[in-house]
């Protein structure tokens, strides 16, 4: 339940859709949030940014943080030990920090110690991998991985419809098996593949690295000597996924990617690739931007709510041919 | 111990063995090199178990099935190999396995105590408790070990060549305490090379060859020594030293120290080697005669002073350029300082001249091999099997060994570290001869020993220390044994 | 004794550079009590498991496993069918299911290396692989969310302003100490790691000792286990990823020799610490991982080369 | 030489058993040419590095760093700068960028080793962290895409059959078992492995010897980021993540002793291959990380004691 937008302070949204500043570019549609108000200091902590989608996670984080005067931007960089992260959030809430951007590298691991953030005065923004409970955040802002594997699976149903492909042969290159998120994936494709009545024939897991990729996907193709469709959940390590289908010389199959690197847009414009789902990594960029409204105690100025919204789910969607130019500006580099 | 058998992969160490001890005597057990002593004792000891044959104790029969119920029964050993942990102190060293403890709470106090008080017993009150046993000399270590043996309440003690690193004065020390021990009723079991102690201190005999035993109950007194080496060896040997030869001629010396010093260890050093002289240090253990040998070697760096080999003077501190001129050295302690135990003698012989057998970097293993056979040949290693690992050969081979590699390399300048040490008296005269044969080919040579006979017998000049200095030097036939153990004990002759 | 004070010489003034960085760096927000428990909460994980880690390398040993049995018994003892069990009885039952994996665990680690003679490194990788994987297997690869509130409640505590977490690791740390220095445990650790033969010799039981070495970091590792439990209310696959390394090079920085025959837990708790602190300071001033890691591995060589001069110098040799 | 023989029957025997469950399990798949030649390709990076490996280890050290080092290689080896230099002149710089980093990164592992007189396992453990962040810092952590066409088809290509990369394992493993078994390096590798005072004392440069090992190494690594850098036609710091412990692994299984002084070639290939072929098998059989981590697990411990059995009923001891 969202107790705290109350109706009767709609009165204050009106300075908030006042003014456009227009100057951040399409993107960022800036207005009279835009403008400089008190200073506010923001923690911000993410994963180790030990690959592109990461790195790009911090990268836009830190961008964003740097347009505004009035934010302060303490960024406890990267790691993957839960234990590591509580500390670095412990250090924020000890520094008495004005809100917390948290991307989790596992939610439920973190769901204590944002709770107590929480508790102390500071508002967090849980971004991408959700906590455990819902007063661990202010708001969450979220990348639909189960939303994910139901774009590809959906696509992929598309596919077989379109080409009508008999009894086809569908590969997963899933990331990290052990991680939450590679599972919700998985999963989302599998319900959307099962709603038209096919399966996953051969699944294979990398670790999120060009090596792995390539090193799971050359297996992968001795396994399976004529494929339809491949869903590889994540661009990054879809580099050394495609450098293995030309070691291997094949290309009988749709191949169809994660997240939406500017390689992965490149390779969809020359034709290497047929599509990508959607994943954005501005999404901590979105987080940074909602901690400082949140700070400042100013509401989201496109909606008519006085205060930012308790959740804000991502949609993911299918980027092809015909719509990659609409796209590529979201495109990181991997 | 009655017809005890046990094999190894390839060798029947111990073949029907009989040893028979009786309360209250100190019964010797000789045998050459590779005979089989250390084996049957560790089987006594429960390191070893027996393939065959049966052990009684106090008229029953037993089963030792590892080291612990050998302690129980009564029975300690000194190994020959000194085993002791080089990490822990003293005292924990001689209580280590059976520390003085409630429910497992160490009492350290009472354990110092009780080493002091044992230290002082073997004579050596200057040994700390709280000493770190690594930092101690192989004789300090032969020390604790035998402090170690007397902390069990025993009833037979086993000592495997526990003389090999004493000096006279040392073995003294240790009949002294064997003495005492035989008095009280315990048993000893005694092994050693050096046949006039089993004269001083034996009361009867009982000689192993190839596994067998071949004498058993002789009186040690009694049986003349020359039988007893035919007992070992089944055959006569001429236990006497080479003859000298050496000529000083004018010329270079082969190795020159000036002045060598080395903080807290030595001072002072300076003496001459001409080629084809044999030069021998006599002193006590811990006059650091060892360290200066590694440090002329290079194997230490000196605080001051210089060496020079053919009157090059050799970069301090750097074997390499000690090798480089032809100087070679047998270190005092075989298993940490000489061998690659797990490799084949081959290997381990061909170690210092591999270059000799390389054509640019490529070994020709038949001739690396060959010799090898060679050196196995020539010291007499058993088994003659070359290709044998070094960890299986008994201590006296494994002693000849380390030899074999400086023989094989032929240096100018030859420094031996108790060459002797845990060699069989019919190899110890061969050896004898072949460090006389060497200098003869003009090698120079620096021998250190703790037998002072073997240091005036062998070497043609004597330099005699005493706590890092040289307190003599002069020709060995100028000097009498007594004459060096004044020096050794005073710094004069009385 | 003297040459031990000596020897951790180095690493108090180690420590001491460190802290003096962190002062300067980021004083206010460094210097404060607040800050001291983060570091000290941090610390305590990685220093349960240090302790343990310490017996079996000073044992000769070496275990790269913990962080994977740390995960297993993480998620065996936050299974719903163990909470349903704490619930209805008490929580102590996740507790003991947290250090029985960890002691089983260790057990085969420990079996394999002393009974079946397997080197530590190889065993432990393969229990790395497979604890992980078993971990996977039984959590499903989600991550179990803890709903005992009174075992939150009773380790999530404080007592007298210092964390629970940071007081177990105080008495491991204290009971390592005892049980390494004036202990025959501790004593015949040294011994089978320094001489294994010379030990056997001395009538000890080598190989039930080399066994007993990895039960006892098993059950370190269990201990953590329920640390990080409590730290992070779940229980994961996922938990203690390249702890391992984080434990050994604490334990070696502190002084234990890698080959085995020389430990010690001041020594470890001083690795341990240097470590978080770094850690902590490395957030304070927000620095980047990269620049962190490269940070990281030129002071862990300076550190050692620290240790080793200022040892050398006060110890001999 | 009759045993080892014997040393390697076990691992034969072990790989044979493997290829056996692979020909079962997905027979048609499994034995073809294509299928041995995606073992081979894989086993090729992996088998490199061990090569090298089993020099360090053999004389009496370890690496942790391999991984890191190879990402700084690959790294280093395709910035826009190399590139550019590459594509006017020759693909030889890319190739010599890569070797020239890996000796390097081995230059100084070695001398902290060798003079720093550091523990190995600590040198390396820093590189690791320090080679990581520097690729990082370097690659500002993109995936740098490999444009130099020539150095492409050069690498990429195969002969009667048989790629290139391929051929570079074997070369390097045919390189490393002479350098090991036939020369004095090799000889002088193990005595210093084996028992390093009595190496010194017999005359061997021991320090510089050791620093040689880790430069060796260091190249290997240049040589399996090369291999990485065709294979992925990328360069990044994510290259090698973990390969560290398949090396160590490999090599173990191998039977080279983790403590030094024995070394064996074949049975790091043996090992190395053992793997890959395993990996694929659970790849054609479509199993799940995790079950293949406890298999894994479970699989290495089998094979050593398989192979410790053979080898002490063939060759003694
Ligand atoms: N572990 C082992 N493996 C194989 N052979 C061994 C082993 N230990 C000893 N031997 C062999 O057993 C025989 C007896 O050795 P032992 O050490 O008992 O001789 P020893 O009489 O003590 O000789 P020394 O006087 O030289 O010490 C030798 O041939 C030796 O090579
Ligand atoms: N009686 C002793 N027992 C044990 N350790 C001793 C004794 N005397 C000296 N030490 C230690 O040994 C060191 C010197 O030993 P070193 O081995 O150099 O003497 P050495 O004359 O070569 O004796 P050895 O004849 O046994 O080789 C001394 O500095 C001291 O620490
Ligand atoms: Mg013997
Ligand atoms: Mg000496």
């Amino acid at each position: 339940g969202c107790t705290s937008n109350e109706p009767e302070s709609t009165d204050d949204g009106d300075e908030n859709t006042a003014e456009e500043s227009g100057d951040d570019g399409a993107a960022s549609g800036g207005n009279a949030n835009d403008e400089t108000g008190e200073t506010v200091t923001i923690g911000f902590s993410g994963p180790e940014a030990d690959h592109g989608w990461l790195a790009a996670i911090n990268s836009s984080a830190l961008a964003e943080a740097d347009k505004y005067d009035d934010v302060e931007l303490r960024a406890a960089e990267g790691t993957n030990d839960a234990s590591l992260q509580i500390q670095q959030v412990e250090t924020f809430i000890n520094e008495g920090v004005d809100a917390i951007v948290l991307l989790p590298t596992d939610g439920a691991a973190l769901t204590d110690i944002a709770t107590r953030a929480m508790d102390a005065g500071i508002p967090v923004v849980n971004v991408d991998r959700e906590f455990s409970s819902p007063f661990a955040a202010r708001t969450t802002i979220l990348g639909d991985n189960y939303g994910m594997g139901v774009s590809a699976g959906t696509y992929a149903c598309q596919l077989i419809e379109e080409n009508n492909i008999d009894d086809p042969v569908i590969a997963e290159i899933a990331g990290i098996d052990a991680l939450p998120l590679t599972q919700d994936r998985s999963q989302g494709f599998a319900d959307a593949l099962d709603a038209c009545g096919e399966d996953v024939d051969n699944r294979v897991a990398a670790e999120f690295t060009v090596q792995s990729g390539e090193a799971v996907t050359s297996n992968l193709l001795q396994a399976a000597p004529e494929i339809d469709i491949i869903w590889n959940h994540d661009d990054d390590q879809g580099v050394g996924v495609k450098a293995a289908f030309d070691n291997a010389g094949r290309d009988e199959f749709f191949f169809i990617g994660g997240a939406g690197s500017s390689n992965a847009m490149e390779w969809i414009q020359q034709g290497e690739m047929e599509a990508t789902v959607l994943y954005p990594p501005t999404q901590a960029a979105d987080g940074i931007r909602l901690a400082r409204l949140l700070a400042q105690g100013k509401g989201m100025s496109d909606l008519v709510q006085v205060e930012v919204p308790r959740r804000i789910v991502l949609n993911a969607p299918v980027v092809t041919a015909d719509n990659v130019d609409e796209y590529m500006h979201l495109g990181f580099d991997s | 111990m009655r017809g005890i058998v046990k094999e190894f992969p390839g060798v029947r160490a111990l073949d029907g063995v009989d040893l028979d001890v009786v309360a209250g005597e100190v019964h010797c057990l000789l045998g050459q090199n590779g005979a089989g002593k250390s084996t049957l004792i560790k089987v006594l000891a429960g390191a070893h178990q027996p393939d065959e044959g049966e052990v009684s104790w106090l008229g029953e029969e037993t089963r030792i099935s590892d080291p612990m119920s050998a302690m129980r029964l009564g029975i300690a050993t000194i190994y020959q190999e000194l085993d002791l942990v080089d990490g822990l102190t003293v005292a924990e060293n001689i209580y280590l396995g059976h520390e003085m403890a409630t429910t497992g709470f160490l009492h350290r106090a009472q354990a110092a105590r009780s080493t002091r008080a044992l230290m002082e017993r073997l004579g050596h009150p200057e040994i700390s408790p709280h000493t770190e046993v690594g930092r101690l000399s192989a004789a300090g270590k032969q020390i604790v070990s035998m402090a170690r043996a007397l902390s069990h309440d025993v009833r037979l003690i086993v000592m495997d060549e526990p003389s090999a690193v004493l000096d006279q004065e040392e073995v003294a020390r240790l009949f002294k305490v064997i003495r005492d021990l035989v008095s009280d009723g315990v048993a000893v079991v005694y092994i050693s090379h050096r046949l006039e102690e089993i004269r001083e201190i034996g009361d009867r005999v009982t000689v192993l060859k190839d596994g067998r035993t071949v004498a058993t109950g002789l009186p040690a007194r009694g049986t003349p020594t020359a039988e007893v080496i035919r007992l070992m060896t089944g055959r006569s040997i001429e236990y006497v030293f080479p003859e000298r030869s050496f000529r000083p001629t004018a010329g270079e010396p082969a190795l020159e120290v000036r002045e060598l010093s080395r903080a807290g260890e030595f001072s002072d050093v300076s003496f001459e080697v001409a080629p084809g002289e044999i030069v021998g240090f006599a002193g006590l253990v811990g006059s650091s005669r060892s360290e200066i040998l590694e440090t002329i070697y290079g194997a230490r760096k000196a605080t001051s002073g210089s060496v020079l080999v053919h009157g090059r003077e050799l970069r301090p501190g750097s074997v390499g350029s000690a090798v480089a001129a032809g100087v070679g050295l047998c270190p005092e302690e075989r298993k940490s300082q000489g061998l690659l135990m797990t490799e084949s003698i081959i290997r381990n012989v061909s170690l210092a001249s591999l270059s000799r057998f390389a054509r640019g970097s490529f070994i020709n293993h038949g001739a690396e091999r060959a010799a090898a056979v060679e050196q196995v040949k020539g010291l007499d290693i058993r088994p003659h099997d070359p290709s044998r690992e070094v960890r299986t050969l008994s201590g006296g081979n494994q002693q000849k060994v380390v030899l074999g590699r400086w023989l094989l390399k032929g240096c100018d300048v030859l420094l031996l570290d108790e060459p002797t040490r845990g060699v069989d008296v019919g190899a110890r005269s061969e050896l004898y001869a072949l460090i006389r044969e060497l200098a003869d080919n003009g090698v120079a040579i620096v021998l250190v020993s703790s037998e002072v006979p073997e240091v005036l017998g062998l070497a043609d000049r004597v330099l005699v220390i005493r706590e890092g200095r040289v307190v003599h030097t002069g020709p060995a036939a100028d000097i009498d044994e007594h004459q060096v153990l004044d020096l050794v004990m005073e710094g004069s002759v009385t | 004794m003297a040459s031990s004070a000596g020897r951790n010489m180095g690493l108090v003034v180690g420590l001491l550079i460190i802290i003096a960085i962190g002062v300067i760096t980021a004083g206010d927000r460094f210097a404060t009590f607040d800050n001291m428990m983060t570091i000290l909460r941090y610390a305590s994980i990685i220093g349960v498991v240090s302790i343990g880690m310490t017996f079996v390398i000073a044992g000769g040993g070496i275990d790269l496993s913990v962080g994977a049995i740390v995960a297993l018994a993480s998620v065996w003892a936050t299974t719903v069918a163990t909470q349903t069990m704490a619930a209805d009885s008490h929580w102590i039952v996740m507790v003991f299911a947290a250090l029985a994996v960890g002691a089983g665990c260790g057990l085969v680690n420990g079996v394999l290396v002393a009974y079946g003679r397997m080197a530590p490194f190889i065993v432990t990788l393969a229990m790395l692989a497979a604890a992980r994987g078993l971990a996977e297997i039984i959590s499903q690869r989600r991550t179990q969310i803890v709903d005992v509130r009174d075992f939150l409640s009773f380790f999530g505590g404080s007592v007298l302003g210092v964390p629970v977490l940071v007081i177990i690791f105080a008495l491991v740390a204290a009971a390592g100490w005892v049980l390494l220095n004036r202990t025959t445990f501790g004593r015949r650790t040294l011994a089978v790691g320094g001489n294994s033969e010379a030990a056997r010799l001395a009538g000890i039981k080598v190989q039930r000792h080399t066994m007993m070495l990895f039960v006892l970091l098993g059950v370190a590792c269990g201990i953590a286990a329920v640390m990080l439990m409590v730290r992070t209310t779940t229980g994961t696959s996922t938990h203690g990823l390249l702890l391992e390394l984080d434990a050994i090079a604490a334990v070696v920085i502190g002084g234990t020799l890698l080959s085995g025959g020389r430990g010690t837990i001041v020594g470890t708790v001083f690795g341990v610490l240097i470590f978080a602190t770094l850690t902590n300071i490395f957030t304070l001033n927000n620095l980047d991982t990269s620049t962190q890691n490269v940070a990281k591995g030129a002071i862990i060589v300076a550190a050692v080369l620290l240790q080793q001069r200022v040892a050398a110098r006060n110890g001999g040799t």
